[in-house]
């Protein structure tokens, strides 16, 4: 890690960058948070660890605004989102340096938490790290392995190619061990009855915080259509029927064939529903139906749903 | 949705009708007094293209038992090609419908063209059928909306 | 003092479920939420809950009342009125939704969040009163549970709250976990005549054993990481000091603007009132609005707090200056520390009183 | 608020005899923003209107619902009434309670509650309309007319008679499209190139007149009254202006004498040099070079032709060129074929060289054709002496091998073919199997009845089951005699089949450029079928000709003159009313992400940097541009906008979804 806080201190220092957008040291060992470096001297609480797996490509947005090119550490799946956003014209590419920070898989608190309750210390977690993590408790000491407290997008891990960066920092992993479409195919072979009971059971939790619209990259949106008083679409009544439906499904909808399967979602959702399965159910049909499509990998690609061939398939049809 | 006076089910059914030519199908299936259920009440919009899936939910979250949304042939559309959007946008969000256990068939497209006034009776007569056949839409309703 | 053996809660469950609504600690999809008892529920007294249980009370949607026209049939007009007119004929009346009149419990709430609904009292039932809340708190027996294991993001105590005592926050029932006995005591005439009805599944019990259960809590609590907090610098009077702080500026940034931390809150009280239409009027609902919402008290002209950082300022002012302000320096944060848990950035209320008070003296933030 | 006046007309009773028209007036009274209700007779009559007026006035109305006839009717009538009495005519809105309600529902109680949802519907929509105004768009006064047959080469003449300037594309190396092959025509036998080569001389002479031949048409862009069309002039290896078409080049062509090139021109029954021009009477007289064939493309060796040429006019350097040119309308005459005839094997088309189609016997029977004129078999060069005709080969055909439609002029001309070779070879045996033969026309019964009385043409109402080449080079024909009910096996010499008529395969595709809609046969479909039936849905594109339906050389010949007509109805304008229900952006939700431009067919959204400023909001952003001359208002990019930022006027978000409420509620 102190390769990198000295690489970033040398660029903030010759004047390539104005900031540095990273993670800062939380008050606990496990509560990083994104932040904005304006010199070196604020370097010193930079740090990256497994905890660092906020996808920062959605703060460029407002940070490419800023005078001046802002280093942004970027992990290799989070590349793409950023990506996909040179292609929404979203991001200024230009003011931006994109250091591509290796990556070994982030970590889940939640799934340290189950076992580890009042925790004073972590170790273990760094990028060049041990294969174990130590955790210390207030209730005694406990040990993980690091592959088993990883995220869940990390077991569908994208490679570790960076899809867009000025300069790479660190060796990445690829984290892969599960098939990407395994949970939604075990969904798929469900009967209707199965899947709305699951489905209904995971929605009747959304609180609509909106955690998962407003983490997630491809909802760029300056103004959300759910906010929108044109639309007449603003609802936040959670009345545990339809309402939290209509807002998954339209905000699934909208970001398919532009959602990168980055699993932000699903790492913030405060009541742990699982909200890529919406995301990877379009992204699955869209390889099926329309060829395999991957946003983020080439900002210069056609979006399958501003895209067509005579030949599609007709609606309803199951492939 | 209603129930008449013999217990029947009714199904409420939104038809989104292209202007050009599935609307027109409609008229020309009404100017041959080609029937179908009253069930079935049609929105004109310019274009299948223009059928948001907000508002195919919001039908459904309001109280309708089915949606159909009817547009140009494939190579017909009158704006050349909305129709196409229309029909990726459809496969997926049908498909998303089905993968969160909304009955199979609650939704359609058909591709109706002026001249096909039969067609389009044709079409309306089964879907009715069809959502008559699944029932009272329980799964996509908002709770207020109770009769 | 009363107890029952923890492997016989669920008779103790049925049997107050067979008389009130139970309301406890449930365990769906994977995550404690407080819900309705049903038989074969799974529950958890041992961690914390997602979303705090003020829903009890002040539940995220409520219908108020219902606006339904009616129209006069022409055969029933009066003489000289006219069928053309449709004013006359028109008729609106509204329905008021119905108060809750029914006695419920409220199992396994903490210290913390019993102390929740004491900010929320001072709010809801100062005049004007809010009958809906008024009546649902007139209803609610609430049975307090002293927390087995409070874990690192717990900082009640800084607020005064005893996780140890439920006796000393307002709850009708006080019980603790020692070993394998849940241990029982009422509080309040409302407690009594909960315990007189369930007493047939308890059994009669020593106060002792609590005590040491009790100094054990305390001195987790002495360990954790952020009982310590300082408030120096906070509370009424303040608001000119800490609203005019640059520091906001510096630390908000990574704010989503999401609700998580303020729907999982057990204090926060702002809603939002809303048409729903119906066939022939409309249903007015009320839902739990966010001060970090965009369109949080939207006034037709576009304000009125526009940015993120007004919003994120807005949210730790009211619960650690307004509100003290407005009620003799009581706090609106009871420390439960579930937002802590819960913010996708990471950011909360421990962070930020820890940046000013860094500020404060000296260092840099 | 809107003050909104409802009217809910009867029609007569083909409204009112299944909806309680006086109860939807009573119900849709208590509506929202609803201050008037009334009903009457016939809303679209002259008094109707009146009282719309009347109404308007009075009551100050803001916005009107019409329950009447749909609005592809009568939409226009009452916009235009609207507009007399000082209201918007954006703020009309019908309830079509005619053809989606009265028509189609026999219960009175039924029919009369889904007309009152219908105009709850519309009333919900009104109150959220708002005035649109209607652009204007300038008239580009040029024509291109698409096909270089006898219904273009006429639409062309016809527009360039009227003053305006008109360019025809031709596939073909020279215009003069299906008729020229012909050899006679109906119901005068006149001579086909008789009468059609002074109108192609005309066409080349206008000075009004463009031609384009051996080119297509490779891109349409805009929209009526300005489309941009890029033509693709394929390379001729003929410099037009050098060449004088004194055919030297043709007769000295190695490949000439070969015999190896079927001549398209007489359907293959001759072969012609790769240096070539398709018929004698070609306009322009300008041979083309078949680079295909061409032993000099091919190999590079040869270039005889180049050598020879007295004013050096072949170029081999010759490229396709793309031209550019902007019209004001456009015509669509790109013509016909004959169906191919490889699913009917039990005709023996392709195994015996003596089965032939109509428009080859054409040939054989033209002066100028492969044979001199003279009538023989292909395969032995014989004069057959026993003809069969073969009528309805794929029309009127129900089943997935043929057409469903009547190919309309093949009984005629069979019943031509027959006269002419009576009359030339009185002692030829001519029999003709036919469905029915169908002679609506002026002029043409005579004419068939002069077959079959004067010149004793064998009719026979049936059909062939299979035509079966025999050893001897003679062929048997099987059939049946519904007259008479009985099987009939004739040995014959020449079979000629009226193979049926399909649109010109390449309309596919420049319908779609044009967005011109085409029906299941792939023939363009008209605006209106009884009322506009030479123009297409699409403004500003007009039909000529067989691309519409099958019809014979008077009618393509007055259907090109009415196109024509509205042609220049159409270019006599200088400014166009364009469509004020436009797609139109936000800036304050619009995130630049050009989403919508991707779907936009027209190209009619671009972004541009604008300082956007609002409360909390004072930034510069790219944000769309719609430009309201280009767009149709299709609403695709609505659709695809996430955030609603783009929106449609007329069939707003909002309207939309307060109409799904007011029909669901």
């Amino acid at each position: 890690m102190q390769g990198l806080i000295d690489r970033l201190t040398a660029l903030l220092n010759d004047g390539t960058v104005a900031r540095v957008l990273g993670w800062k040291k939380g008050d606990m060992p496990y509560n990083p948070e994104p932040a904005i470096f304006n010199s070196a001297e604020e370097l010193k609480d930079f740090v990256y660890d497994g905890f660092c797996g906020a996808n920062l490509s959605k703060m460029m947005i407002e940070a490419t605004k800023l005078e001046g090119k802002t280093a942004v550490c970027l992990k290799p799946c989070d590349t793409y989102s950023f990506n996909q956003l040179i292609r929404e014209h979203r991001v200024n590419r230009d003011n931006a340096y994109i250091i591509g920070v290796g990556c070994r898989g982030k970590l889940d608190i939640e799934k340290i938490k189950k076992d580890a309750k009042g925790i004073t210390e972590i170790s273990g977690t760094e990028l060049d790290g041990q294969e174990k993590v130590t955790i210390k408790t207030i209730y005694g000491d406990k040990e993980i392995n690091y592959t088993d407290a990883l995220l869940g997008r990390c077991h569908v891990c994208k490679g570790k190619e960076h899809m867009i960066a000025d300069e790479t920092w660190g060796e990445s992993k690829d984290t892969a061990d599960q098939e990407r479409f395994e949970e939604v195919q075990k969904l798929e072979a469900m009967t209707a009855e199965e899947r709305f009971e699951f489905f209904k059971n995971e929605l009747s939790k959304c609180i609509r915080c909106n955690a998962c619209r407003n983490v997630c990259p491809a909802c760029s949106c300056r103004k959300c259509v759910f906010d929108n008083t044109k639309f007449d679409a603003q609802q936040k009544a959670n009345v545990d029927s339809f309402e939290e439906k209509m807002f998954h499904i339209i905000r699934a909808f909208h970001v398919a064939g532009r959602c990168t399967d980055c699993g932000e979602c699903s790492r913030v959702c405060p009541e742990g529903i699982p909200l890529h399965l919406f995301n990877r159910k379009f992204i699955k049909d869209i390889d099926k139906y329309y060829g395999e499509f991957q946003a983020g990998k080439d900002p210069e690609a056609q979006s399958p749903l501003t895209d067509f061939t005579f030949e599609d398939i007709e609606p309803g049809e199951r492939g | 949705m209603s129930v008449n006076e013999n217990g029947e089910f009714r199904p409420l059914i939104v038809a989104f009708c292209c202007n050009w030519c599935s609307y027109a199908g409609a008229d020309l299936a009404g100017s041959s007094r080609l029937s179908y259920p009253a069930d079935v009440k049609i929105i004109r919009v310019p274009c299948s293209g223009r059928v948001n899936p907000m508002f195919i939910l919001r039908a459904f979250e309001r109280g309708a038992d089915g949606v159909i949304i009817c547009g140009c042939h494939p190579g017909d559309c009158h704006y050349s090609t909305g129709n196409y959007y229309a029909r990726r946008r459809m496969t997926l969000l049908f498909s998303m419908l089905d993968y969160i256990g909304v009955e199979n068939g609650r939704t359609r497209v058909e591709w109706c063209s002026a001249a096909e006034g039969a067609k389009f009776s044709k079409t309306m007569n089964e879907f009715c059928e069809k959502i008559a056949s699944l029932g009272k839409n329980v799964r996509l309703g908002d709770l207020r909306c109770k009769d | 003092m009363y107890k029952i053996s923890l492997k016989d809660l669920d008779t103790l469950f049925r049997e107050i479920a067979g008389n009130n609504e139970l309301i406890l600690p449930v365990k769906k999809a994977g995550q404690i939420n407080f819900g309705a008892y049903e038989e074969g529920v799974e529950t958890d007294l041992i961690n914390k809950s997602v979303k705090s249980p003020k829903d009890a009370f002040f539940p995220q949607f409520e219908t108020l009342y219902n606006v339904k026209k009616t129209i006069t049939p022409a055969d029933e007009l009066a003489d000289g009125e006219e069928a053309a007119n449709t004013k006359i004929r028109t008729k609106l009346s509204i329905e008021m939704e119905g108060l809750k009149d029914k006695d419920f419990v409220i199992f396994g709430m903490r210290a913390c969040d019993v102390k929740g609904v004491e900010v929320l009292d001072n709010v809801f039932l100062s005049d004007p009163v809010d009958s809906f809340y008024k009546a649902r708190r007139d209803h609610g027996i609430i049975v307090a549970l002293a927390c087995k294991e409070p874990e690192e993001s717990c900082f009640c105590t800084v607020f005064g709250v005893d996780p140890a005592d439920p006796t000393k926050a307002k709850a009708d029932v006080a019980t603790w976990i020692v070993g394998e006995d849940l241990y029982w005591k009422a509080v309040t005439e409302k407690g009594e005549k909960l315990t007189e009805s369930v007493k047939s599944a308890l059994t009669d019990a020593d106060e002792a054993a609590v005590e040491s259960e009790k100094a054990n809590i305390t001195s987790i609590m002495d360990k954790l990481p952020n009982t310590k907090l300082s408030l120096e610098g906070w509370g009424a009077g303040k608001t000119d000091e800490k609203f005019n702080s640059e520091l906001w500026g510096k630390i908000y940034n990574p704010c989503l603007g999401c609700g998580t931390c303020t729907f999982v809150c057990p204090t926060c009280q702002c809603y939002d009132i809303k048409d729903y239409t119906t066939k022939d009027g409309i249903q007015r609902y009320r839902c739990w609005d966010s001060c970090m919402y965009s369109d949080f008290t939207l006034m037709a002209g576009g304000q009125n707090r526009t940015s993120q950082l007004q919003r994120f300022r807005q949210r730790f002012m009211h619960k650690l200056v307004y509100y003290p302000d407005r009620y003799d320096g009581m706090f609106s944060c009871v420390g439960c520390g579930r937002c802590v848990d819960k913010c996708p950035q990471s950011l909360n209320i421990v962070k930020v009183i820890k940046a000013f008070d860094k500020e404060e003296k000296g260092g840099a933030v | 608020m809107q003050r909104i006046g409802v009217f809910v007309c009867h029609c007569g009773s083909n409204i009112a005899a299944t909806v309680d028209v006086k109860k939807v007036v009573e119900l849709v009274r208590y509506e929202p923003g609803v201050v008037f209700a009334d009903d009457y007779m016939y809303m679209c009559s002259e008094a109707g209107q009146e009282k719309i007026i009347e109404a308007i006035k009075e009551n100050k109305l803001t916005g009107l619902v019409i329950c009447s006839c749909s609005p592809r009717m009568h939409e226009k009538t009452f916009r235009a009434c609207a507009e007399k009495a000082g209201l918007n005519p954006y703020m009309v809105e019908i309830a079509n309670i005619r053809e989606q309600c009265s028509w189609i529902h026999k219960d009175r109680e039924e029919a009369t509650e889904k007309a009152v949802i219908l105009a709850r519907a519309a009333i919900a929509k009104v109150n959220l309309n708002t005035p649109l105004q209607e652009g204007e768009s300038p008239v580009i006064k040029r024509a291109l007319v698409i096909g270089g047959g006898i219904a273009g080469i006429q639409t062309a003449l016809d527009i360039a008679d009227a003053g305006y300037p008109v360019d025809i594309v031709e596939r073909e190396p020279s215009i003069g499209g299906r008729m020229s092959q012909f050899d006679k025509t109906f119901p005068t036998l006149d001579c086909a190139s008789c009468i059609l080569t002074p109108k192609m001389v005309e066409v080349n002479q206008h000075p009004n007149i463009t031609l384009y031949t051996y080119s297509e048409v490779e891109g349409v862009a805009g929209y009526v009254g300005n489309f941009e069309v890029q033509i693709k002039k394929k390379a001729r290896s003929v410099d037009m202006a050098a060449c004088t078409g004194c055919g030297e080049c043709q007769a000295k062509c190695p490949l000439g004498k070969m015999g190896k090139i079927p001549s398209e021109f007489d359907r293959g029954l001759k072969n012609r040099p790769a240096i070539y021009m398709p018929f004698a009477q070609a306009v322009p007289a300008v041979p083309v070079i078949d680079r295909e064939n061409c032993t000099y493309f091919k190999t590079g060796k040869c270039g005889v032709c180049a050598k020879i040429c007295p004013s050096k006019a072949i170029n081999y350097e010759q490229e396709d060129e793309i031209v550019t040119e902007k019209y004001g309308a456009i015509v669509v005459a790109t013509g016909f074929d004959i169906i191919n005839l490889d699913k009917y094997g039990e005709y023996a088309y392709n195994e015996s060289p003596d089965v032939i189609t109509s428009i080859e016997l054409e040939r054989l029977m033209n002066a100028a054709g492969p044979t001199g004129g003279h009538l023989e078999r292909m395969s032995d060069h014989k004069q057959p002496k026993d003809i069969v005709f073969i009528q309805c080969v794929g029309s009127r055909c129900d089943d997935e091998k043929g057409k469903p439609y009547c190919s309309k002029v093949c009984c005629m001309y069979t019943a031509k073919h027959a006269m002419l070779i009576k009359d030339h070879w009185p002692d030829t045996n001519v029999t003709v199997f036919y469905i029915d033969v169908r002679t609506p026309g002026k002029n043409f019964d005579e004419f068939y009845r002069r077959a079959v009385e004067q010149y004793h043409v064998n009719y026979i109402k049936g059909q062939v089951g299979k035509v079966i080449p025999q050893p001897d080079g003679s062929l048997m024909v099987q059939g049946v005699d519904l007259l008479d009910n009985k099987q009939i096996m004739k040995k014959t010499d020449m079979v000629v089949l009226a193979a049926a008529i399909e649109p010109n395969k390449g309309v596919r595709k420049i319908a779609t450029m044009l967005t011109a809609s085409i029906d299941n046969n792939d023939f363009l479909t008209e605006a209106h079928a009884k009322l506009r039936p030479v123009e297409s849905p699409t403004a500003g594109i007009f039909l000529s000709g067989m691309a519409q339906g099958p019809k014979d050389i008077p009618e393509t010949v007055s259907q090109a003159g009415a196109a024509a007509v509205k042609v220049v109805g159409l270019l006599a304008k200088d400014k166009l009313k364009t469509n004020p229900c436009t797609a139109k952006c936000d800036p304050m939700f619009c995130n630049g992400c050009s989403t919508c431009a991707n779907v936009c067919p027209y190209g009619a959204i671009t972004y541009e940097d604008q300082l956007v400023r609002g409360p909390g909001v004072n930034e510069t952003r790219r944000v769309a541009i719609v430009n309201n001359a280009l767009c149709q208002g299709c609403g695709a990019c609505t659709t695809a906008c996430p955030s609603g930022a783009m929106d449609l006027q007329g069939f707003s978000n909002r309207q939309i979804t307060t109409e799904v409420d007011a029909i669901c509620q």
